[in-house]
């Protein structure tokens, strides 16, 4: 059965998925509890999996038993497993935290929201987890099928975004296919493995190099890099208050994590620098994003379209972090990654609470929340100062590590655009919470309900997580350099 | 500009999924009704189809059904499965894909009795 | 020479694939859009896959054209017979680097049909020297995809799974 | 409610045309180990024949049973293709390792025919139940009754 751990990982999830429309038939309110008992076993066998890829080592999973180059491969190793840990742990929050939302607002739609947001999780885990080009494009679909409906099922606006989140989701994606069609032509495999051995004597082949340029294209509109993002904001500042933190925090950064998977598992650290240099160019494009994201959502009046591009920044800030050539600046990235997943998560619980329980949207608006909410406001502030990157919180240490790197390769420019996306961060920050504390509100309205305990437990889990992510930052990253770091790093 | 003609007239089927490629990209973006859109969508995914299928000719060969009179088998006597099986996967997830977009184009219409993206955008104003 | 076939197919793709975008009425270009799914077929067909021809020919020219024309059908005729586009240079300039991308990548594409090109030598032999030793199924695309790339084969109908699970979460109509 | 058509001739067409079909898309399927066809085309072809139905005879003919089936079966076909997969895992092999199937009186190459056969099954009865769901949800005519039913 231990061998059998990646292929569980996935049919736990996916068998809840299948099961659910079949449960709301009968009971509409035992959706969200079998969704969460099955999301808190698979975050369990995550950590097995997890603890499995340190004792043992990475396993690699032939699908249907074909080895890899002839059947599918999947490929658990400290890098997937990291992130495996990571998905379960966020979506079992999100969805604890999206159980009063969905109750009050789309509850005759529970069962079908529900088996969306479980064959979200469990692409995002097979995403994670395949090691073949052309499996990881099935799972970037399911992803951004469900993506687009989650988004839709809020109506009026939502519809519209939704709309435009499948066209250009569908350019992704088949800027991603014609890529993996490059890259097949000229060499004639789909495995990673097998790949990563051909590869080395076609870096002459310009089909090579048309492939490569596609399939970052592709997974650049995936996972909204600065140019490519036009999708992002509207999608996530419409989608329902209860599902938006599960999108912002996952789907964006999963692509990111097949990037690197891509990056540097195929193409390997010693020739995206050298003789495919990819991660340069990568890099430019993640400093602009930093800049770019960080601007535009200073420039937003709207709390979580302001959120969504905080988001945009920091998926640039990651880019840029991998892509600056040495261990410290991978690991610092991946570091990042995960905080960032986890400060998403926290932003979109806060700002949609303030819509659906305070009616706050707007930034002028955040001034009627002073002093009634200590819960919200206490975790608001914690993700606030971990965006910005002030110590002991877990994006301060992010930003440290990719800093350190950026210093150890003297790219001055990047700790220039670190410093000044952290400046940038604060002022859009500083602008929000002075509605809150410094400005006096002379409105009084009604006192709405105190929030329920689904969404305090998930405010109160992201505020811890971020500040352990701050005290155990060390290990974390000594974790990343030495199990979860490509080879030949 | 010379290797742009000699590599493309050497290559018809490329130079097609080329101009389905381009031209359904173009009405994708450009055009700013949703069905039309749609029909770009359409022609993307199919001229993707297109350029797989390209890579699995093999001249001299037949489809890939074997004939079991004449064991062991020569491979290049068959046509390349592996496109064939990937396109098939791909035509489902562009139908899958076409069946939502309607979905929400229908559901668009019937909220805002139009299709026409600037027309909507002012309406939901 | 298979050219003589070839070409004029691709030739009457192309031709339909323009007429379905500058048809005015868009019941016209669905229709169109059928002929193009069909000529596809025919290419495909030709060029050996047959059952990639045949999917297209009952999905694509079936399937889809019934699913744009409901969708038309629920639509005022106002809307099927508007239209609106807009040029925009930088639109334009954007496709001619993706093209000229494209092509440059080409220069390094096996030629068209060559038995010793990187797909046709590599993996693909394995499957049709084995397919039927192994699965006991002579079609070898089947075998592909429901043995070989089975997994591709759960995820793809679970794509078509959650079209359905989405449609109806987006049309269902509910009393309150 | 989408009404049945009036005409004799239609309707004789269809209790022709129908069983024809579904003949077919049965041929398609199990077929499709030896000739082209397969899961989805058999699948479509076989949903193709309940729309035809629908728009023959009307949705409530036989006490609306292919609605019921389009809103409550989605996923049985999904899960016969998974349950065949996940049962690979009782038997001691890896996902979807059709060879691991306990089938007395089969060697491994015939466990692995009688696997696809079954996954087979399972997809097209995924893509046909999903065909009519989708074609329901997207018809104009759908101010029915029975669809608040379901969906109360």
């Amino acid at each position: 059965m231990r061998l059998n751990l990646p292929a569980l990982l996935f049919v736990i999830p996916f068998l809840t998925a299948v099961a659910l429309p079949l449960i709301g038939l009968f009971r509409k309110h035992w959706c969200w509890s079998v969704a969460l008992a099955s999301l808190s076993m698979m975050h369990v066998m995550s950590l097995m999996a997890f603890n499995h890829t340190l004792e043992m080592g990475p396993i690699r999973y032939p699908l249907g038993g074909w080895l890899p180059p002839i059947g599918i491969e999947w490929r658990l190793d400290g890098f997937s497993g990291l992130a495996m840990v990571l998905i379960s742990l966020v979506a079992l929050v999100a969805v604890v935290y999206a159980g009063p939302g969905v109750r009050t607002t789309l509850a005759h739609k529970a069962a079908h929201l529900y088996t969306l947001v479980m064959l979200l999780i469990s692409a995002l885990t097979g995403m994670v987890m395949t090691a073949d080009l052309f499996n990881l494009f099935v799972f970037l679909e399911v992803t951004a099928l469900t993506g687009y409906a989650l988004v839709a099922v809020a109506g009026g606006r939502a519809m519209l975004a939704a709309f435009r989140y499948l066209i250009l989701g569908t350019i992704g994606a088949s800027f991603y296919l014609l890529g993996v069609g490059y890259l097949y032509a000229a060499t004639g495999t789909l495995n990673m493995a097998d790949l990563a051995e051909k590869l080395p004597g076609l870096w002459g082949s310009t089909a090579v190099l048309t492939g490569l340029v596609f399939i970052i294209i592709g997974l650049g509109i995936k996972m909204a890099l600065v140019p490519l993002h036009g999708w992002l904001p509207d999608a996530y500042a419409h989608a329902p208050e209860a599902i938006s933190p599960l999108l912002a925090s996952l789907i964006t950064k999963v692509a990111l994590v097949a990037l690197a998977r891509i990056m540097f598992w195929i193409l390997g650290p010693d020739v995206i620098w050298d003789e495919v240099p990819v991660m340069v160019y990568l890099g430019w494009i993640g400093a602009i994003a930093t800049l770019a994201g960080a601007f535009l959502a200073l420039s937003e009046q709207n709390i979580r379209r302001t959120f969504a591009y905080g988001g945009i920044s920091h998926v640039g800030l990651v880019v840029m972090g991998i892509s600056l050539g040495n261990l410290t600046g991978f690991a610092g990235g991946i570091f990042y990654l995960m905080t960032d997943a986890v400060m998403q998560l926290g932003l979109f619980f806060v700002a949609g609470a303030m819509a659906s329980h305070y009616g706050v949207r707007e930034v002028a608006e955040v001034a009627h929340l002073r002093g009634r909410t200590p819960w919200m406001t206490a975790a608001l502030i914690v993700t606030a100062l971990s965006m910005v990157g002030i110590p002991p919180t877990g994006g301060f240490f992010g930003k440290w590590y990719i800093l350190m790197g950026a210093l150890e390769m003297k790219n001055y420019v990047a700790v220039g655009v670190i410093i000044l996306g952290t400046v940038l961060t604060l002022a859009y920050f500083v602008r929000i919470l002075e509605k809150m504390f410094v400005e006096g509100s002379t409105v009084t309205r009604q006192d709405a309900s105190d929030l329920p305990w689904e969404m305090r437990f998930g405010m109160g889990t992201v505020t811890a997580g971020l500040l352990l992510f701050g005290i155990f930052s060390d290990p974390v990253i000594s974790f990343i350099r030495t199990v979860a770091a490509p080879p030949g790093f | 500009m010379n290797w742009v003609l000699e590599t493309v007239l050497r290559r018809p089927n490329f130079l097609a999924f080329i101009l389905l490629f381009l031209f359904g990209l173009h009405i994708m973006v450009a055009d700013k009704h949703l069905i039309r859109k749609l029909i770009g969508m359409y022609l993307v995914q199919t001229g993707l189809m297109l350029f797989f299928i390209t890579q699995g000719v093999k001249t001299g060969s037949t489809v890939p059904i074997l004939l079991t009179s004449e064991l062991p088998v020569q491979p290049a006597a068959y046509a390349n499965p592996i496109p064939a099986a990937l396109m098939l996967t791909a035509i489902v997830v562009g139908v899958a894909t076409l069946g939502v977009a309607f979905a929400l184009v229908i559901s668009i219409y019937r909220q805002y009795q139009t299709l026409e993206e600037d027309e909507l955008v002012r309406k939901m104003q | 020479m298979d050219l003589i076939v070839t070409l004029p197919l691709l030739m009457l793709v192309l031709l339909t694939a323009a007429g379905a975008v500058f048809v005015k009425d868009l019941i016209a270009s669905v229709l169109i859009l059928g002929a193009y799914s069909f000529f596809l077929a025919l290419l495909w067909a030709w060029q050996g896959a047959v059952d990639v021809a045949f999917t297209e020919a009952v999905v694509g020219a079936g399937l889809s054209t019934v699913f744009f024309l409901l969708t038309l059908f629920s639509v005022a005729q106002k809307e099927t017979t508007r239209r609106s586009y807009r040029f925009s240079w930088l639109l334009m300039s954007g496709l001619m680097m993706l093209g000229l991308l494209m092509v440059y990548g080409a220069q390094g594409l096996p030629p068209v049909g060559d038995p010793t090109s990187p797909p046709n030598v590599h993996i693909s032999p394995v499957y049709l020297e084995r397919s039927f030793e192994e699965t006991r199924t002579p079609n070898v695309v089947t075998s592909v995809i429901m043995d070989y790339r089975g997994f591709d084969t759960l995820i793809e109908t679970t794509v078509i799974f959650t079209a359905g699970i989405a449609t109806s979460l987006l049309l269902w109509r509910h009393k309150a | 409610m989408i009404q049945s058509h009036d005409s004799l001739v239609v309707q004789t067409l269809g209790r022709l045309v129908i069983p024809v079909i579904q003949l077919y898309s049965v041929y398609v399927l199990f077929h499709s180990q030896f000739g082209p066809g397969g899961g989805f085309v058999g699948g479509v072809l076989f949903g193709a024949s309940m729309v035809l139905t629908l728009l023959i005879f009307g949705a409530g003919h036989a006490n609306g049973l292919i609605e019921q089936m389009a809103f409550r079966a989605d996923g049985l076909g999904l899960l016969l293709f998974l349950g065949v997969g996940t049962l690979c895992i009782f038997f001691g092999e890896l996902f979807f390792d059709y060879a691991a199937l306990q089938l007395p009186g089969f060697d491994p190459a015939s466990r692995r025919s009688f696997g696809i056969v079954v996954t087979q099954i399972g997809v097209a009865m995924d893509i046909s139940v999903v065909t009519v769901l989708i074609f329901f949800c997207l018809s104009p005519e759908l101010e029915g009754s029975w669809k608040n039913e379901l969906g109360a």
